[in-house]
Protein backbone atom coordinates (compact mmCIF):
# COMPACT_ATOMS: atom_id res chain seq x y z
CA UNK A 1 0.00 0.00 0.00
CA UNK A 2 2.87 2.41 0.60
CA UNK A 3 4.61 1.61 -2.55
CA UNK A 4 1.02 2.38 -4.68
CA UNK A 5 0.94 5.68 -2.31
CA UNK A 6 4.74 6.48 -3.50
CA UNK A 7 4.27 5.90 -6.89
CA UNK A 8 1.95 8.77 -7.44
CA UNK A 9 4.26 11.26 -6.24
CA UNK A 10 7.85 11.85 -7.80
CA UNK A 11 10.94 11.05 -5.70
CA UNK A 12 12.06 14.54 -6.92
CA UNK A 13 11.57 17.67 -6.25
CA UNK A 14 13.06 21.20 -7.21
CA UNK A 15 12.12 22.36 -3.74
CA UNK A 16 13.15 23.09 -0.53
CA UNK A 17 13.25 19.40 1.00
CA UNK A 18 10.24 19.22 3.79
CA UNK A 19 11.17 16.92 6.62
CA UNK A 20 7.95 17.11 8.41
CA UNK A 21 6.31 15.56 5.01
CA UNK A 22 8.52 13.00 4.62
CA UNK A 23 8.32 11.65 8.45
CA UNK A 24 4.91 11.75 8.19
CA UNK A 25 4.66 9.55 5.33
CA UNK A 26 6.58 6.90 7.25
CA UNK A 27 5.03 7.80 10.90
CA UNK A 28 2.75 4.73 12.11
CA UNK A 29 1.65 3.43 15.42
CA UNK A 30 3.43 0.39 14.79
CA UNK A 31 7.03 1.89 14.68
CA UNK A 32 9.19 3.07 17.40
CA UNK A 33 12.09 4.51 15.88
CA UNK A 34 12.87 6.48 12.77
CA UNK A 35 16.24 7.49 11.45
CA UNK A 36 16.84 10.22 9.10
CA UNK A 37 19.17 10.82 6.78
CA UNK A 38 19.83 14.50 5.33
CA UNK A 39 22.87 15.16 2.83
CA UNK A 40 23.45 18.73 2.91
CA UNK A 41 25.71 20.99 0.74
CA UNK A 42 29.13 21.32 1.91
CA UNK A 43 31.38 24.13 2.15
CA UNK A 44 33.99 23.01 4.25
CA UNK A 45 37.52 23.19 4.37
CA UNK A 46 38.17 20.86 1.53
CA UNK A 47 35.68 22.64 -0.64
CA UNK A 48 37.15 26.23 -1.10
CA UNK A 49 34.47 28.36 -1.34
CA UNK A 50 31.46 26.43 -2.69
CA UNK A 51 28.52 28.73 -3.02
CA UNK A 52 25.86 25.63 -4.20
CA UNK A 53 25.99 23.05 -6.23
CA UNK A 54 24.29 22.62 -9.28
CA UNK A 55 22.48 19.15 -9.18
CA UNK A 56 21.46 17.51 -12.39
CA UNK A 57 19.56 14.21 -13.36
CA UNK A 58 18.45 11.14 -15.86
CA UNK A 59 15.17 12.49 -14.06
CA UNK A 60 12.95 9.29 -15.80
CA UNK A 61 15.35 6.98 -14.67
CA UNK A 62 15.77 8.28 -11.09
CA UNK A 63 12.24 7.89 -10.66
CA UNK A 64 12.62 4.07 -11.88
CA UNK A 65 15.73 3.49 -10.37
CA UNK A 66 14.25 4.52 -6.78
CA UNK A 67 11.49 2.64 -6.85
CA UNK A 68 13.56 -0.42 -7.39
CA UNK A 69 15.49 0.69 -4.78
CA UNK A 70 12.94 1.28 -2.12
CA UNK A 71 11.52 -2.25 -3.36
CA UNK A 72 15.30 -3.93 -2.75
CA UNK A 73 15.06 -2.23 0.82
CA UNK A 74 11.62 -3.17 1.71
CA UNK A 75 12.28 -6.49 0.76
CA UNK A 76 14.88 -6.59 3.23
CA UNK A 77 13.29 -4.76 5.91
CA UNK A 78 9.69 -5.76 5.63
CA UNK A 79 8.38 -3.62 8.63
CA UNK A 80 10.52 -0.84 7.97
CA UNK A 81 8.59 2.01 6.48
CA UNK A 82 10.72 4.64 3.52
CA UNK A 83 10.61 7.79 2.34
CA UNK A 84 12.76 9.56 -0.04
CA UNK A 85 13.46 12.78 -1.93
CA UNK A 86 16.10 14.03 -3.60
CA UNK A 87 16.46 17.65 -4.74
CA UNK A 88 17.63 18.81 -8.36
CA UNK A 89 18.57 22.38 -9.40
CA UNK A 90 21.01 25.11 -7.69
CA UNK A 91 21.16 24.18 -3.88
CA UNK A 92 22.97 26.46 -1.92
CA UNK A 93 25.45 25.36 0.83
CA UNK A 94 23.56 23.94 3.87
CA UNK A 95 21.26 23.37 2.41
CA UNK A 96 19.84 19.36 1.66
CA UNK A 97 20.06 17.76 -1.63
CA UNK A 98 18.82 14.66 -0.30
CA UNK A 99 16.77 13.09 2.58
CA UNK A 100 15.56 9.76 3.47
CA UNK A 101 13.42 8.74 6.52
CA UNK A 102 12.87 5.16 7.97
CA UNK A 103 10.52 4.27 10.38
CA UNK A 104 10.65 0.72 11.93
CA UNK A 105 9.54 -0.91 14.74
CA UNK A 106 12.55 -1.21 16.29
CA UNK A 107 15.52 1.18 15.82
CA UNK A 108 18.35 -1.30 14.79
CA UNK A 109 16.03 -1.87 10.99
CA UNK A 110 15.78 2.08 11.02
CA UNK A 111 19.52 2.56 11.08
CA UNK A 112 20.25 -0.24 8.60
CA UNK A 113 17.26 0.52 6.34
CA UNK A 114 18.28 4.42 5.95
CA UNK A 115 21.97 3.60 5.67
CA UNK A 116 21.23 1.13 2.97
CA UNK A 117 19.38 3.01 0.81
CA UNK A 118 21.82 6.48 1.22
CA UNK A 119 24.69 4.03 0.09
CA UNK A 120 22.45 2.55 -2.90
CA UNK A 121 21.65 6.46 -3.69
CA UNK A 122 25.45 6.70 -4.10
CA UNK A 123 25.95 3.60 -6.32
CA UNK A 124 23.25 3.38 -8.28
CA UNK A 125 20.41 6.66 -8.66
CA UNK A 126 21.87 8.60 -12.03
CA UNK A 127 22.52 12.13 -10.18
CA UNK A 128 25.47 14.45 -11.17
CA UNK A 129 26.82 17.75 -8.92
CA UNK A 130 28.66 21.16 -10.23
CA UNK A 131 30.05 22.59 -7.55
CA UNK A 132 29.57 26.55 -7.76
CA UNK A 133 32.16 28.14 -6.47
CA UNK A 134 32.63 31.85 -5.04
CA UNK A 135 35.47 32.79 -7.63
CA UNK A 136 32.73 31.93 -10.44
CA UNK A 137 34.40 28.33 -11.49
CA UNK A 138 32.48 25.51 -11.68
CA UNK A 139 33.39 21.63 -11.21
CA UNK A 140 31.96 18.20 -11.89
CA UNK A 141 32.44 16.25 -8.59
CA UNK A 142 33.34 12.68 -9.07
CA UNK A 143 31.92 9.50 -7.13
CA UNK A 144 34.37 9.65 -4.30
CA UNK A 145 33.12 13.13 -3.43
CA UNK A 146 36.14 15.23 -4.77
CA UNK A 147 35.83 17.41 -7.50
CA UNK A 148 37.40 15.96 -10.73
CA UNK A 149 39.95 17.48 -13.07
CA UNK A 150 37.94 18.70 -15.57
CA UNK A 151 36.40 21.97 -14.87
CA UNK A 152 33.47 22.57 -16.82
CA UNK A 153 34.84 25.74 -18.55
CA UNK A 154 37.18 24.10 -20.50
CA UNK A 155 34.13 22.35 -21.89
CA UNK A 156 31.08 25.22 -21.85
CA UNK B 1 9.02 -10.90 -24.92
CA UNK B 2 12.52 -10.20 -25.98
CA UNK B 3 13.44 -10.58 -29.84
CA UNK B 4 16.86 -10.40 -31.30
CA UNK B 5 15.65 -9.15 -33.99
CA UNK B 6 17.50 -8.18 -37.54
CA UNK B 7 18.28 -5.39 -39.92
CA UNK B 8 18.47 -1.64 -38.82
CA UNK B 9 17.97 -0.52 -35.45
CA UNK B 10 17.60 3.27 -34.71
CA UNK B 11 18.60 3.74 -31.37
CA UNK B 12 17.91 6.91 -28.95
CA UNK B 13 21.31 8.22 -27.14
CA UNK B 14 20.90 10.60 -24.22
CA UNK B 15 24.14 12.63 -22.62
CA UNK B 16 24.16 14.13 -19.05
CA UNK B 17 26.49 16.13 -17.33
CA UNK B 18 30.04 16.21 -18.37
CA UNK B 19 29.48 14.00 -21.37
CA UNK B 20 26.51 16.65 -22.22
CA UNK B 21 29.15 18.94 -22.14
CA UNK B 22 31.93 17.19 -23.53
CA UNK B 23 29.56 16.50 -26.63
CA UNK B 24 28.03 19.54 -26.82
CA UNK B 25 24.67 17.69 -26.74
CA UNK B 26 22.02 15.83 -24.57
CA UNK B 27 21.23 13.69 -27.45
CA UNK B 28 21.81 11.93 -30.58
CA UNK B 29 20.31 9.03 -32.90
CA UNK B 30 22.49 6.14 -34.48
CA UNK B 31 21.74 3.57 -36.54
CA UNK B 32 23.14 0.18 -36.00
CA UNK B 33 23.14 -3.46 -37.92
CA UNK B 34 21.55 -5.62 -35.56
CA UNK B 35 22.37 -7.70 -33.19
CA UNK B 36 23.97 -5.25 -31.75
CA UNK B 37 25.07 -4.66 -28.13
CA UNK B 38 25.06 -1.23 -25.84
CA UNK B 39 29.14 -1.41 -26.85
CA UNK B 40 28.09 -1.29 -30.69
CA UNK B 41 26.00 1.81 -29.74
CA UNK B 42 29.07 3.87 -28.23
CA UNK B 43 31.57 3.01 -30.61
CA UNK B 44 29.01 4.11 -33.18
CA UNK B 45 27.99 7.39 -31.79
CA UNK B 46 31.91 7.87 -31.59
CA UNK B 47 32.17 7.47 -35.32
CA UNK B 48 29.46 9.99 -36.05
CA UNK B 49 29.53 12.14 -33.59
CA UNK B 50 32.59 14.37 -33.81
CA UNK B 51 33.40 15.36 -30.47
CA UNK B 52 31.75 12.18 -29.22
CA UNK B 53 35.48 11.33 -29.38
CA UNK B 54 35.87 13.09 -26.16
CA UNK B 55 33.75 9.96 -24.10
CA UNK B 56 35.48 7.40 -22.40
CA UNK B 57 35.25 3.89 -24.73
CA UNK B 58 33.37 2.44 -21.91
CA UNK B 59 31.38 4.43 -20.13
CA UNK B 60 28.83 3.37 -17.59
CA UNK B 61 25.17 2.71 -19.29
CA UNK B 62 21.64 2.34 -19.47
CA UNK B 63 18.90 1.15 -21.93
CA UNK B 64 14.93 1.70 -21.02
CA UNK B 65 16.15 3.65 -17.45
CA UNK B 66 18.18 0.32 -16.26
CA UNK B 67 21.92 0.65 -15.69
CA UNK B 68 23.29 -2.72 -18.23
CA UNK B 69 26.65 -3.64 -19.24
CA UNK B 70 28.02 -2.78 -22.60
CA UNK B 71 27.46 -5.99 -24.19
CA UNK B 72 23.62 -6.30 -23.54
CA UNK B 73 21.64 -6.09 -26.39
CA UNK B 74 19.69 -3.34 -27.97
CA UNK B 75 16.46 -3.32 -30.31
CA UNK B 76 14.58 -0.77 -32.44
CA UNK B 77 13.51 2.05 -30.34
CA UNK B 78 15.40 1.49 -27.38
CA UNK B 79 17.15 4.78 -25.16
CA UNK B 80 20.65 4.45 -24.58
CA UNK B 81 21.45 6.71 -21.61
CA UNK B 82 25.64 7.28 -21.10
CA UNK B 83 26.21 8.07 -17.29
CA UNK B 84 28.95 9.41 -15.84
CA UNK B 85 30.32 8.61 -12.88
CA UNK B 86 27.31 8.70 -10.40
CA UNK B 87 27.70 11.47 -7.42
CA UNK B 88 23.87 11.17 -6.40
CA UNK B 89 22.69 12.30 -2.89
CA UNK C 1 32.74 25.77 22.31
CA UNK C 2 30.07 24.02 21.47
CA UNK C 3 29.62 21.54 24.16
CA UNK C 4 29.94 25.00 26.35
CA UNK C 5 26.95 26.10 24.49
CA UNK C 6 25.00 22.91 25.22
CA UNK C 7 26.01 23.30 29.00
CA UNK C 8 23.91 26.25 29.33
CA UNK C 9 21.23 24.45 28.25
CA UNK C 10 18.89 20.91 29.22
CA UNK C 11 18.82 18.22 27.75
CA UNK C 12 15.10 17.74 29.01
CA UNK C 13 12.10 18.76 28.13
CA UNK C 14 8.68 18.92 29.24
CA UNK C 15 7.11 19.85 25.85
CA UNK C 16 7.20 18.37 22.07
CA UNK C 17 10.99 18.29 20.87
CA UNK C 18 11.78 20.74 17.81
CA UNK C 19 13.54 18.89 15.15
CA UNK C 20 14.25 21.90 13.51
CA UNK C 21 15.86 23.55 16.81
CA UNK C 22 17.84 20.06 17.24
CA UNK C 23 19.41 20.34 13.37
CA UNK C 24 19.98 23.82 13.75
CA UNK C 25 22.12 23.09 16.46
CA UNK C 26 24.47 21.21 14.66
CA UNK C 27 24.60 22.38 11.09
CA UNK C 28 27.94 23.76 10.08
CA UNK C 29 28.59 24.67 6.34
CA UNK C 30 31.77 21.67 7.17
CA UNK C 31 29.12 18.86 7.59
CA UNK C 32 27.65 17.28 4.38
CA UNK C 33 26.01 14.49 6.26
CA UNK C 34 23.32 14.38 9.19
CA UNK C 35 21.59 11.49 11.00
CA UNK C 36 18.84 11.98 13.08
CA UNK C 37 17.17 9.30 15.37
CA UNK C 38 13.81 10.17 16.87
CA UNK C 39 12.47 7.43 19.15
CA UNK C 40 8.87 7.46 19.33
CA UNK C 41 5.84 6.16 21.69
CA UNK C 42 4.72 3.14 20.14
CA UNK C 43 1.32 1.63 19.67
CA UNK C 44 1.79 -1.63 17.32
CA UNK C 45 0.47 -5.02 17.62
CA UNK C 46 2.96 -5.96 20.65
CA UNK C 47 1.15 -3.24 22.50
CA UNK C 48 -1.91 -3.85 23.09
CA UNK C 49 -3.12 -0.15 22.95
CA UNK C 50 -0.90 1.92 24.72
CA UNK C 51 -2.24 5.45 24.67
CA UNK C 52 0.65 7.42 25.89
CA UNK C 53 4.03 6.02 28.25
CA UNK C 54 4.84 8.59 31.15
CA UNK C 55 8.45 9.17 31.42
CA UNK C 56 9.93 9.68 34.85
CA UNK C 57 14.16 10.31 35.39
CA UNK C 58 16.64 11.16 38.18
CA UNK C 59 16.75 14.51 36.23
CA UNK C 60 20.26 15.86 37.83
CA UNK C 61 21.56 12.66 36.72
CA UNK C 62 20.69 12.75 33.18
CA UNK C 63 21.63 15.82 32.62
CA UNK C 64 25.11 14.89 34.21
CA UNK C 65 25.26 11.25 32.06
CA UNK C 66 24.40 13.30 29.19
CA UNK C 67 27.30 15.80 29.32
CA UNK C 68 29.73 12.48 29.85
CA UNK C 69 27.88 10.57 26.97
CA UNK C 70 28.02 13.49 24.96
CA UNK C 71 32.01 14.45 25.55
CA UNK C 72 32.82 10.79 25.03
CA UNK C 73 30.78 11.24 21.27
CA UNK C 74 32.82 14.07 20.43
CA UNK C 75 36.32 12.35 21.90
CA UNK C 76 35.20 9.02 19.23
CA UNK C 77 33.89 11.46 16.68
CA UNK C 78 36.22 14.62 16.99
CA UNK C 79 34.32 16.40 13.90
CA UNK C 80 30.92 15.28 14.64
CA UNK C 81 28.41 17.67 16.06
CA UNK C 82 25.69 16.15 18.36
CA UNK C 83 21.91 17.50 19.77
CA UNK C 84 20.08 15.47 21.62
CA UNK C 85 17.07 16.12 23.61
CA UNK C 86 14.72 13.80 25.88
CA UNK C 87 11.33 14.31 26.96
CA UNK C 88 9.66 13.59 30.30
CA UNK C 89 6.22 13.67 31.30
CA UNK C 90 3.23 12.19 29.64
CA UNK C 91 3.55 11.45 25.93
CA UNK C 92 0.96 10.34 23.21
CA UNK C 93 1.15 7.46 21.11
CA UNK C 94 3.35 8.83 17.98
CA UNK C 95 4.77 11.86 19.34
CA UNK C 96 9.34 11.42 20.04
CA UNK C 97 10.51 11.23 23.14
CA UNK C 98 13.78 11.44 22.29
CA UNK C 99 15.43 13.17 19.39
CA UNK C 100 19.52 12.94 18.56
CA UNK C 101 20.84 14.88 15.71
CA UNK C 102 24.67 14.55 14.70
CA UNK C 103 26.03 16.64 11.86
CA UNK C 104 29.98 15.35 10.33
CA UNK C 105 31.80 15.92 7.15
CA UNK C 106 31.14 12.57 5.87
CA UNK C 107 27.93 9.99 6.54
CA UNK C 108 29.54 7.37 8.22
CA UNK C 109 30.68 9.39 11.03
CA UNK C 110 27.26 10.99 11.54
CA UNK C 111 25.67 7.18 11.18
CA UNK C 112 28.11 5.75 13.85
CA UNK C 113 27.84 8.47 16.08
CA UNK C 114 24.08 8.84 16.04
CA UNK C 115 23.75 5.19 16.84
CA UNK C 116 26.24 5.36 19.33
CA UNK C 117 24.26 7.92 21.05
CA UNK C 118 20.82 6.20 21.18
CA UNK C 119 22.50 2.61 22.34
CA UNK C 120 24.18 4.42 25.09
CA UNK C 121 21.06 6.13 26.53
CA UNK C 122 18.76 2.82 26.48
CA UNK C 123 22.85 1.50 28.73
CA UNK C 124 23.21 4.30 30.82
CA UNK C 125 20.60 7.26 30.89
CA UNK C 126 18.39 6.74 33.64
CA UNK C 127 14.79 7.41 32.16
CA UNK C 128 11.90 5.26 33.39
CA UNK C 129 8.55 4.51 31.49
CA UNK C 130 5.41 3.12 32.33
CA UNK C 131 2.93 2.66 29.78
CA UNK C 132 -0.71 3.87 29.87
CA UNK C 133 -3.34 1.64 28.04
CA UNK C 134 -6.81 1.98 27.11
CA UNK C 135 -7.98 -0.09 29.75
CA UNK C 136 -6.58 2.39 31.95
CA UNK C 137 -3.89 -0.20 33.12
CA UNK C 138 -0.43 1.34 33.84
CA UNK C 139 2.87 -0.83 33.33
CA UNK C 140 5.93 0.27 33.82
CA UNK C 141 8.58 -1.08 30.89
CA UNK C 142 11.41 -3.23 31.45
CA UNK C 143 14.73 -2.55 29.42
CA UNK C 144 14.40 -4.85 26.87
CA UNK C 145 11.27 -2.91 26.16
CA UNK C 146 8.60 -5.48 27.02
CA UNK C 147 6.56 -4.42 29.77
CA UNK C 148 7.25 -6.05 33.03
CA UNK C 149 5.42 -8.44 35.30
CA UNK C 150 4.95 -5.98 37.87
CA UNK C 151 1.69 -3.77 36.79
CA UNK C 152 1.92 -0.43 38.48
CA UNK C 153 -1.42 -0.69 40.35
CA UNK C 154 -0.13 -3.65 42.60
CA UNK C 155 1.96 -0.96 44.17
CA UNK C 156 1.01 2.22 43.78
CA UNK D 1 40.99 14.38 47.79
CA UNK D 2 39.21 11.46 49.13
CA UNK D 3 38.87 11.04 52.49
CA UNK D 4 37.41 7.73 53.87
CA UNK D 5 36.38 8.48 57.78
CA UNK D 6 35.61 7.54 60.18
CA UNK D 7 31.97 7.91 62.43
CA UNK D 8 28.60 8.02 61.25
CA UNK D 9 27.67 9.19 57.92
CA UNK D 10 24.51 10.48 56.75
CA UNK D 11 23.60 9.22 53.15
CA UNK D 12 20.94 10.38 51.36
CA UNK D 13 19.45 7.51 49.25
CA UNK D 14 16.73 8.48 46.55
CA UNK D 15 14.27 6.17 44.76
CA UNK D 16 12.69 6.25 41.43
CA UNK D 17 9.98 4.76 39.15
CA UNK D 18 9.28 1.62 40.46
CA UNK D 19 11.37 1.82 43.06
CA UNK D 20 9.80 4.64 44.84
CA UNK D 21 6.35 3.07 44.16
CA UNK D 22 7.63 -0.13 45.87
CA UNK D 23 8.95 1.64 48.72
CA UNK D 24 5.95 4.09 48.77
CA UNK D 25 8.44 7.22 49.10
CA UNK D 26 10.91 8.94 46.72
CA UNK D 27 13.60 9.79 49.62
CA UNK D 28 14.89 8.17 52.90
CA UNK D 29 17.85 9.60 54.93
CA UNK D 30 20.01 6.75 56.47
CA UNK D 31 22.96 6.52 59.10
CA UNK D 32 25.83 4.26 58.37
CA UNK D 33 29.04 3.60 60.35
CA UNK D 34 31.91 4.70 58.28
CA UNK D 35 33.90 2.82 56.34
CA UNK D 36 31.01 2.09 54.49
CA UNK D 37 29.63 1.14 50.79
CA UNK D 38 26.60 1.63 48.60
CA UNK D 39 25.78 -2.27 49.83
CA UNK D 40 26.07 -1.50 53.26
CA UNK D 41 23.28 1.97 52.10
CA UNK D 42 21.59 -0.40 50.53
CA UNK D 43 21.04 -3.22 53.65
CA UNK D 44 20.60 -0.44 56.12
CA UNK D 45 17.59 0.78 54.37
CA UNK D 46 15.98 -2.45 54.02
CA UNK D 47 16.38 -2.98 57.67
CA UNK D 48 15.00 0.55 58.41
CA UNK D 49 12.12 1.07 56.22
CA UNK D 50 9.93 -1.81 56.25
CA UNK D 51 8.67 -1.93 52.37
CA UNK D 52 12.15 -1.51 51.51
CA UNK D 53 12.43 -5.38 51.76
CA UNK D 54 10.83 -5.42 48.51
CA UNK D 55 13.55 -3.73 46.63
CA UNK D 56 16.22 -6.17 45.16
CA UNK D 57 19.00 -6.79 47.29
CA UNK D 58 21.47 -5.82 44.65
CA UNK D 59 19.85 -3.05 42.72
CA UNK D 60 21.49 -0.63 40.15
CA UNK D 61 22.96 2.25 41.90
CA UNK D 62 24.42 5.89 41.52
CA UNK D 63 26.49 8.26 43.94
CA UNK D 64 26.32 11.75 43.64
CA UNK D 65 25.15 11.33 39.97
CA UNK D 66 27.52 8.36 38.44
CA UNK D 67 26.66 4.75 38.45
CA UNK D 68 29.06 3.01 40.97
CA UNK D 69 29.20 -0.78 42.34
CA UNK D 70 27.91 -1.57 45.36
CA UNK D 71 31.25 -1.94 46.56
CA UNK D 72 32.14 1.66 45.94
CA UNK D 73 32.97 3.93 49.29
CA UNK D 74 30.35 6.21 50.59
CA UNK D 75 31.15 9.45 52.56
CA UNK D 76 28.52 11.61 54.54
CA UNK D 77 27.12 13.93 52.55
CA UNK D 78 26.58 11.61 49.83
CA UNK D 79 23.75 11.40 47.36
CA UNK D 80 23.07 7.14 46.74
CA UNK D 81 20.07 6.43 44.39
CA UNK D 82 18.83 3.01 43.60
CA UNK D 83 17.73 2.82 39.93
CA UNK D 84 15.22 0.28 38.40
CA UNK D 85 16.91 -1.33 35.04
CA UNK D 86 16.66 1.69 33.30
CA UNK D 87 14.34 2.23 30.20
CA UNK D 88 16.08 5.50 28.43
CA UNK D 89 14.78 6.46 25.14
Amino acid sequence: MRNAELNEMSYLTRSTISLDALLAEVSSAACGGTCVFLGTVRDGPDEHGVTAIEYSAYEEMVEAEFARLVADADARWPEARIAVRHRLGTIPSGEASIAIAVAAPHRAEAFEACRFVIEEVKRRIPVWKKELRVDGSATWVDPSGRPTAHPSDLHA
Amino acid sequence: MTVTGTGTATIRVRLFARYAELVGRTEAAVSVALPATVGDVVRRLRDEVPQARALPERPLAAVNLRQVKLDARVQDGDEVALLPPIAGG
